[in-house]
């Protein structure tokens, strides 16, 4: 076999004279996520910067460090001292650290967040035990912001492809094993043991055979593949090019969602780089193992994250699935035998093979191993992507790693795995994350979408977006799903509306468990799941809807109106000022009041309002 | 062989097979609608859900789709299954609310109102998105004319950018497969597809291309109507090919020529009925329940347009009165045929208790001029119908049919009471005349027999030679020579046939010596002769002497060609030919024996 | 009611005799059905069977002439119905071509008829006697031949 | 009497030619006869004798007639010289299979006309320059365009007439006919071996020469050249009792030319119009 030894060292030298640089270093957080929070701007004015001030600073950008909220990111390495993040960083602030840090010895502590490498800088502590940081394993994640994505050489000094330059060498069996005693499971959301779907696949007859990665990700508010793909592509090719190596496939698709170009743009350099190496191509490194890799762009259906959907989609038909059985691994991509995994799962394979399996099976629980990536959004503190061993608990993920509600508004719940996954209630925080564990509890691990509501979300409002997404999202071709879902959402928009009628919770429950048995995927089979999970726990919630007729939460805006609570409201007119309407009426430092007949409960007052006056009758 | 229990009951099938094929053995009824033997499934509808109890992921799979494995338990109506078909045409009745299949298969599950509001789009709403016209379109007959458009619960069947499709072969084939008859393929398709109008029942149903041409036909094989078949139109669909078992299908065959050398030939082609709307006051095709009595027979058939259920053309219902007019276009000297058709009387007497069968209460009148009830027990037939009530026998001519609200008012004469009568009548019989079939008159130019000004056949001789022609080894059977029912035909086909046998069963044959002959001497060898000669009859033939060189060529007449027909004779200017038996010498006396 | 010949011109004893060559298969089975069907027709007409219009040759006519016809008369089948197919397209030219001559050498050629009589057509043959016999009536006994007949040299 | 030596010359030329070399067994023509009113026909067997022949305005007969006689037949291969009229009948004995093409040389004459004054024939003749001989002696003449009107102008007269006096005309032209034959034996068509008058059994036409058989002589004789004769004019001009027959014949080729469009004699492979037959043939006067 080749050997790869001569590119190793250079790149391990080239990394770490990048660590050691004796020239200061800018680390710039330029995902998709850092550009939308301004990254871009903030690299204009860095290099407009350092030409003025004709200063010898290297510019980095790279992939996302995941903590979203403090978004844009800088990590600047000054020699002599350890490396330090930096967070919500505007142009103004970068100039200022680049003057009086970089330049200067002013550390500006009170933008810092932690710092990233050894070594005490005063006044700043270590990111790692940042609140947001403490609970987090970063073993997907341990590339994401610090390589430069586009630079293969950095993921090579970080023991990359080692994982599938062993697999090359001691063969396709001892690779399987090592997955199986990893007790690694589909991180797409099923759960399922991932070394059994590669052996059936391996044993399926039929050539030839297919890897895909479904990088769909459909679910809304869910990103980690996303961040994954941006901030550390390499991963998944080394993760697919050792499970092909095993099954015995010689083509692999990345299947991306159109939403995701620089992700795309990423991965195709990726790859790019990788053939040129000769770890993709015909006869890899003489080992007569040939593996090629192509992506092939979504078009925006959510129903194509389904497998046969993704297997019609990637064929040129219409992305809608079919019956199963036969299932992908006997008669997937073109009939053939094709294995598909989700981004994340293939990501977390590397490490398995370098380490071994027992090393991965030490952390999570005890069926549920290995970390998991959230990306926990909503209503909390500290937004991103927050990746935690199994077993960590519900609470501890929201309250810790999330720093709890915003507003010192009460938790209500949290909706796990999207439009297919169910909310859990703050009496299950203390649930532990595993896949059985959130099964049972009516949840569902899902992708790893964590939304966070508090008392000023409706349940049924919630549940009522959701199904409206999947009325859209529904391939249409099953009666269950299209008729079912539709009629369900029907329900909700007359409750929501005013209209509920007695019996319509029986109907919805009996509707949601038609449509979970009946459908014919997996879209259909889990689209009642919000719906019967809202009911499961907040069924008060549907019946004031319904009796009452009235939300709580101030969300359904037929059965709200809004009134001042004289004592709390201070008269300071800020809610008069903003009112679209004009329907606040009340003279300076007075209690103001709300003119129902004008009031189009839009709610900004309610959202507005610092003194929390704005009460829901 | 897999084996599997359904509802209690061991079923073996080959692999591949599916579980409703499982249960269709096990005599299992599940009901199906996006299912059809000739399309691949797609579990779409998923009313066809059965429960799988043991043996296999339990839950509910659609058995037209799932496959059959070994050692499977399934239920078929557990009442999981039955809760989810009832909610599954709930949704269909939602959605597709106007739709009698989906309503029939709700009513057959005890539904009665559903709690969803009914989808009150615009029409075409029957559709229940099963796909199966799509898949057919695309997989089975190759045109991909149709396609899915949209997404979710707006997602309907449609061309691309629902323009006219220029590849819809317009087979039809997608309405034929629709559970709900929502398609109409009209709708997009360049070349409409006329729906073709069964010949045999007289227009009254329709046909499709490939089809049998009559029950009893004989061979009793389907044949393909080339006009309108959409492969040989179109070049495409070929559906049938694939599912005939014999592969007896092969669209290269066409018809041939062939020619036989036959010894007698017996013409026996039938006869048509005149069409009855050159009357126009008896309303035929204007009022649709005045129908011809070949109609009213097919409508009484079982195997007719209507399975032999009598009803009214205009509302569908049985009618209670009927009138049965006689003789229409027979026994007329002016625009019409002036010879009785002879038949009429005894079928309508038939029809009238054919009528009664079919509606007891209704009461049947027969206007007509006299029955001709002359053969075999026919009188006695006549009599017991009017005894026994079937009809009643005005006897007179019809003046007006006209229609009076959803009746037809008869009005005629009855000359036995001589008054005149009007009967509000719900379904008028006229018994047209008989006329000999269409293409008569070629056929017998080519064979040469006679014909009347009607088209009826000439016999020989109508007393003694009524089954020959005058062209010999050629034989008349059947309404072809004249109006004539079914005991007259089979005996009159039997005399045929029997002629026939008579002329070729022998080994040589006689007949008359009237052929020409030339007289050699005077023949001058100027072969006019042989120009005139219809049956090339005339050739050379060379004279010599002892030694052999050639004198003359001299005209020479083969008699088994030669017909006798004398065009020869009267062409040769040297008398040099002579038709035996019509010699010159012989005219010459039979003009001079004319003026003694 | 039979067309006697009418004793209104002048020479009483005078009988119209008309001759008529019909073709076996058609005219002559006409005239046959006609006498079936009991038609009435004049017995002026004297008929000479023959196998087809074809067999008519122009001497047949003159011969009838010289013997005292004093009208000619040829049937045979329809266009197209002829038993031996192209018989009466043969008749049809050359006897045209014979009334033409007649004409032209001064002989009256409404003494010489052709028509098509099909063996179906009993009233058509006892109407077309009928009209020829009277038309013979009107135009009285042939003198032009009469007269050659009894010397031979125009007196 | 003018000799028309520029084509006299090159045709003694021509036929002692074809004497000499032996292609022909005997060439028939016209020969040389100061005293006689026309060119008597001259049989060359020898080439000496091939001087004697002529061609001037007197070479009325047609010499067509002697192909069918056994006598001359057996000679051999016979050359003959043809004017136009002649080539006509030569062409309808062709069509007859009365002599066969290869046994046969024709030498084409233009002829401008015979006799002084001209023949009737020879005004309305449409083929002065004879078509299709193998040698044709002498340069082509002037051939001027003749209508129907002008062809069938002898018919016509006599249509004019009425009934009666056509009656009249013919009863009385026939009645001088004295059954001698010659026209029969002059005209080239007329070569059946018996000929229908020495038919006795039956005996269709009366041999005594009253009018009621010169009638049906006449009316046989008509028929049997209806769509053959090509008006060469010797019947008329051979009859010793001047009975205008040509008229006759051209009635009927009139006719023959309206009826079916046909012209006897144009070539050897037309068919004659009484043996065939087209099936919209006009009907007139057909009850």
């Amino acid at each position: 076999m080749k050997s790869l030894d001569k590119y190793y060292l250079e790149a391990t030298d080239r990394w770490q004279t990048l660590q050691t640089s004796s020239v200061p270093v800018l680390y710039v957080g330029a995902a998709t996520c850092g550009r939308a929070a301004g990254a871009g701007d903030v690299i204009k004015r860095l290099q407009a910067e350092i030409r003025d001030k004709h200063v010898d600073v290297k510019l980095v950008e790279v992939g996302c460090l995941g903590l979203c909220c403090f978004e844009p990111l800088v990590v600047v390495h000054k020699p002599g001292s350890p490396q330090v993040c930096y967070g919500k960083v505007d142009p103004d602030k970068s100039a200022g650290i680049l003057e009086r840090y970089v330049l200067g010895t002013d550390p500006c502590a009170k933008w810092a967040l932690g710092t990233t490498t050894d070594g005490r800088l005063d006044g700043v502590g270590k990111l790692s035990e940042h609140p947001m940081m403490t609970g987090q394993v970063r073993h997907v994640l341990r590339n994401c912001g610090v390589i430069d994505p586009k630079d293969m050489g950095h993921y090579m000094a970080r023991d990359g492809y080692r994982g599938f330059l062993r697999a090359l060498e001691v063969g396709p069996d001892k690779t399987l094993e090592e997955v199986k005693k990893s007790g690694l499971r589909g991180r797409g959301g099923a759960g399922f043991p991932t070394w059994q779907k590669w052996q059936f696949c391996r044993k399926a007859a039929g050539e030839p055979k297919y890897v895909i990665c479904n990088a769909d990700e459909g679910d809304p508010g869910a990103f980690m593949d996303r961040s994954i793909m941006e901030g550390d592509p390499y991963s998944v090719l080394e993760g697919m090019a050792i499970g092909a190596f095993v099954i015995g496939a010689e083509n692999g698709y990345i299947y991306v969602r159109g939403e995701y170009p620089l992700a795309i743009n990423n991965l195709s350099i990726a790859i790019e780089q990788t053939r040129s190496m000769g770890l993709l191509g015909d006869d890899i490194l003489g080992s007569g193992f040939s593996f090629n890799l192509e992506i092939v762009k979504g078009a925006g259906a959510f129903v194509c994250g389904e497998e046969t959907a993704l297997i019609a989609s990637v064929q040129g038909d219409i992305g809608s699935p079919r019956q199963r059985p036969p299932y992908p691994a006997q008669a997937g991509l073109w009939g053939k035998p094709t294995n598909i995994n989700n981004v994340e799962t293939w990501s977390n394979v590397p490490a398995i093979i370098r380490q071994g399996g027992d090393q991965f099976a030490g952390s999570g629980t005890d069926r549920s191993k290995g970390t998991k990536v959230f990306s926990l959004v909503g209503k909390v503190k500290n937004t991103g992507l927050v990746e935690v061993p199994m077993g960590t608990t519900m609470r501890q993920i929201v309250f810790d790693i999330g720093g709890g509600p915003q507003k010192k508004r009460q938790f209500k719940a949290v909706q796990s795995g999207g439009p297919s996954g169910g909310c859990i209630p703050a009496s299950l925080l203390d649930l532990p994350i595993d896949f059985d564990k959130l099964q049972e509890a009516g949840a569902m691990m899902g992708s790893g979408g964590l939304i966070v509501m508090d008392e000023r979300t409706c349940m049924v409002d919630v549940a009522k977006y959701f199904l409206a997404f999947l009325v859209d999202e529904s391939c249409g071709k099953c009666t269950a799903c299209r008729e079912g879902v539709a009629q369900m959402h029907n329900v909700l928009v007359r409750i929501c509306e005013g209209d509920g009628r007695d019996g319509d919770i029986e109907l919805l429950e009996q509707l949601g468990s038609y449509v979970k048995e009946t459908s014919l995927c997996q879209l259909g089979g889990t689209a009642p799941n919000p719906v019967l999970s809202t009911i499961r726990y907040f069924r008060d919630e549907y019946e004031t809807h319904i009796r009452e007729k009235k939300c709580r939460a101030g969300v359904c805006k037929s059965l709200v109106r809004f009134v001042i609570d004289a004592e709390a409201c201070k008269g300071c007119g800020l809610c008069l000022r903003d009112c679209p309407a004009e329907a606040v009426s009340g003279e300076k430092q007075e209690p103001h009041q709300i003119n129902a007949e004008l009031c189009v409960q839009c709610g900004v007052c309610y959202e507005d309002c610092p003194f929390d006056a704005v009460t829901v009758e | 062989m897999i084996k599997l229990t359904i509802d209690g009951q061991q079923v073996e099938v080959e692999p591949g097979r599916t579980i409703l094929d499982a249960a269709k053995l096990a005599g299992r009824e599940i009901p199906t609608l996006c299912h059809h033997p000739a399309v691949p499934p797609a579990g779409a509808c998923r009313i066809c859900v059965v429960e799988i109890v043991a043996g296999g992921r339990p839950g509910l799979v659609p058995s037209c789709a799932y496959p059959a494995q070994d050692g499977m338990e399934i239920q078929t109506c557990s009442e999981r299954v039955l809760q989810s078909r009832r909610m599954t045409l709930q949704l269909l009745l939602a959605r597709s609310p106007g739709s009698e299949v989906i309503q029939e298969m709700a009513a057959e599950h005890g539904i009665k109102e559903i709690p969803f509001p009914k989808q009150t789009g615009e029409s075409g709403d029957d559709c229940i998105m099963c796909g199966l016209c799509v898949r057919l379109c695309q997989q089975i007959v190759g045109a991909s004319a149709i396609c899915f458009d949209g997404r979710g619960p707006d997602r309907k069947v449609s061309t691309p950018y629902a323009d006219r499709s220029d590849v819809c072969l317009g087979c039809g084939a997608c309405a034929f497969v629709c559970p709900t008859g929502a398609i109409d393929p009209a709708e997009y398709c360049p070349n409409p597809i006329e729906k073709i109008p069964n010949e045999f029942n007289c227009g009254l149903d329709s046909r499709t291309p490939i089809h049998l041409p009559f029950p009893q036909a004989v061979p009793n094989k389907p044949l393909i109507d080339r006009e309108n078949c959409i492969r040989f139109k179109t070049g495409g669909c070929g559906a049938c090919a694939d599912i005939c078992p014999a592969g007896a299908i092969n669209y290269d065959m066409t018809d041939e020529f062939v020619e036989e050398d036959v010894g007698a030939i017996i013409v026996a082609t039938g006869y048509e009925i005149m069409d009855p709307s050159v009357y126009e006051e008896y309303g035929y095709g204007r009022y649709p329940d005045v129908v011809t009595s070949l109609e009213f027979e097919r409508m009484v058939s079982a195997s007719g347009p209507s399975n032999g259920e009598l009803t009214r053309l205009s509302n569908g219902k049985p009618p209670k009165s009927i009138v049965f007019l006689q003789c229409i276009g027979s026994r007329r000297e002016k625009n019409g045929k002036p010879y009785c058709s002879k038949i009429c009387c005894m079928y309508t007497a038939k029809h009238t208790i054919l009528y009664k069968h079919k509606v007891h209460d209704g009461q049947a009148f027969v206007f007509f001029m006299d029955v001709r009830a002359g053969g075999k027990n026919y009188d006695q037939f006549v009599r017991r119908v009017v005894k026994e009530k079937q009809a009643t026998y005005l006897r007179g001519r019809v003046s007006k049919v006209y229609a009076r609200g959803d009746k037809l008012m008869v009005r005629g004469a009855d000359t036995l009471s001589g008054t005149q009568i009007e009967i509000a009548a719900e379904m008028v019989v006229l018994a047209p005349a008989l006329v000999p079939s269409s293409g008569i008159r070629d056929l017998s130019q080519k064979l040469r027999v006679g014909y009347d000004e009607h088209g009826f056949l000439l016999e020989a001789h109508p007393k003694l030679r009524p089954v020959d022609t005058n062209t010999a080894g050629v034989f008349l059977a059947g309404a072809c020579h004249s109006p004539k029912d079914i005991p007259e035909s089979v005996a009159q086909a039997g005399a045929a046939a029997s002629k026939a046998l008579g002329l070729i069963c022998h080994t040589r044959l006689s007949r008359e010596p009237t052929i020409g002959i030339v007289d050699e001497s005077s023949c001058n060898g100027c072969f006019e002769c042989e120009g005139v000669c219809a049956y090339g009859a005339i050739g050379p033939r060379e004279l010599t002497d002892k030694k052999g060189n050639l004198l003359a060529t001299v005209a020479f007449i083969n008699e088994g060609l030669c017909q006798g027909c004398g065009a020869c004779a009267a062409t040769c200017r040297s008398k040099s030919i002579e038709v035996q038996g019509y010699r010159d010498d012989q005219l010459f006396a039979a003009i001079n024996a004319i003026h003694r | 009611m039979i067309q006697q010949a009418s004793d209104s011109t002048d020479n009483s004893k005078w009988q119209p005799r008309i001759v008529a060559f019909l073709c076996n298969w058609c005219s002559y089975a006409g005239a046959d059905l006609a006498g079936m069907s009991r038609f009435a027709y004049p017995a002026a007409i004297k008929i000479v069977r023959l196998p087809c219009s074809g067999r008519v040759d122009p001497m047949f006519i003159i011969k009838s002439f010289e013997q005292g016809a004093d009208l000619v008369l040829v049937s045979g089948c329809h266009p197209g119905d002829c038993h031996y197919t192209s018989g009466n397209y043969h008749a049809r030219r050359k006897l045209l071509a014979f009334r033409e001559l007649m004409t032209f050498l001064g002989i009256d050629p409404r003494r010489f008829k052709i028509s098509w009589v099909s063996a179906a057509e009993g009233a058509k043959w006892s109407s077309l006697v009928k009209e020829i016999t009277a038309e013979v009536i009107a135009l009285g006994p042939f003198e032009n031949y009469s007269k050659l007949r009894a010397g031979g040299i125009a007196e | 009497m003018s000799t028309n030596t520029a084509i006299t010359e090159p045709l003694q030329r021509a036929a002692a030619e074809l004497l000499s070399e032996g292609k022909v067994a005997v060439v028939i023509g016209y020969g040389m006869d100061g005293d006689s009113s026309f060119s008597p026909p001259l049989f060359a067997r020898e080439p000496q004798e091939a001087e004697r022949l002529v061609f001037d305005d007197r070479c009325f007969g047609n010499l067509s007639v002697y192909l069918s006689k056994d006598h001359i037949r057996r000679m051999g291969k016979i050359g003959i010289v043809v004017k136009g009229c002649d080539l006509r009948a030569v062409n309808v004995l062709l069509r007859e299979h009365v002599v066969k093409r290869e046994d046969v040389v024709l030498i084409g004459v233009p002829c401008a006309g015979q006799g002084d004054p001209l023949l009737g024939k020879c005004s309305v003749c449409e083929q002065r320059n004879p078509q299709g001989c193998d040698i044709v002696v002498g340069d082509p003449v002037e051939q001027p365009q003749i209508d129907a009107a002008q062809r069938y102008s002898e018919a016509a007269d006599i249509d004019a007439k009425s009934i009666e006096e056509r009656w009249e005309f013919w009863s009385g032209q026939l009645s001088k006919c004295i059954r001698c034959y010659a026209c029969r034996n002059v005209c080239p068509l007329c070569y059946c071996k018996r000929c229908i008058t020495e038919k006795t059994v039956p005996q269709w036409i009366e041999t005594s020469a009253h009018l009621r058989g010169n009638i049906a002589w006449n009316v046989a004789r008509a028929f049997h050249l209806t769509g053959r004769c090509v008006n060469c004019g010797e019947c008329e001009r051979a009859c010793p009792m001047d009975i205008p027959l040509g008229a006759i014949n051209q009635k009927m080729a009139q006719l023959m030319d309206e009826r079916y469009d046909f012209q006897s004699g144009l070539s050897s492979e037309d068919k004659a119009p009484f043996t065939t037959f087209n099936v919209d043939d006009p009907e007139t006067g057909i009850l």
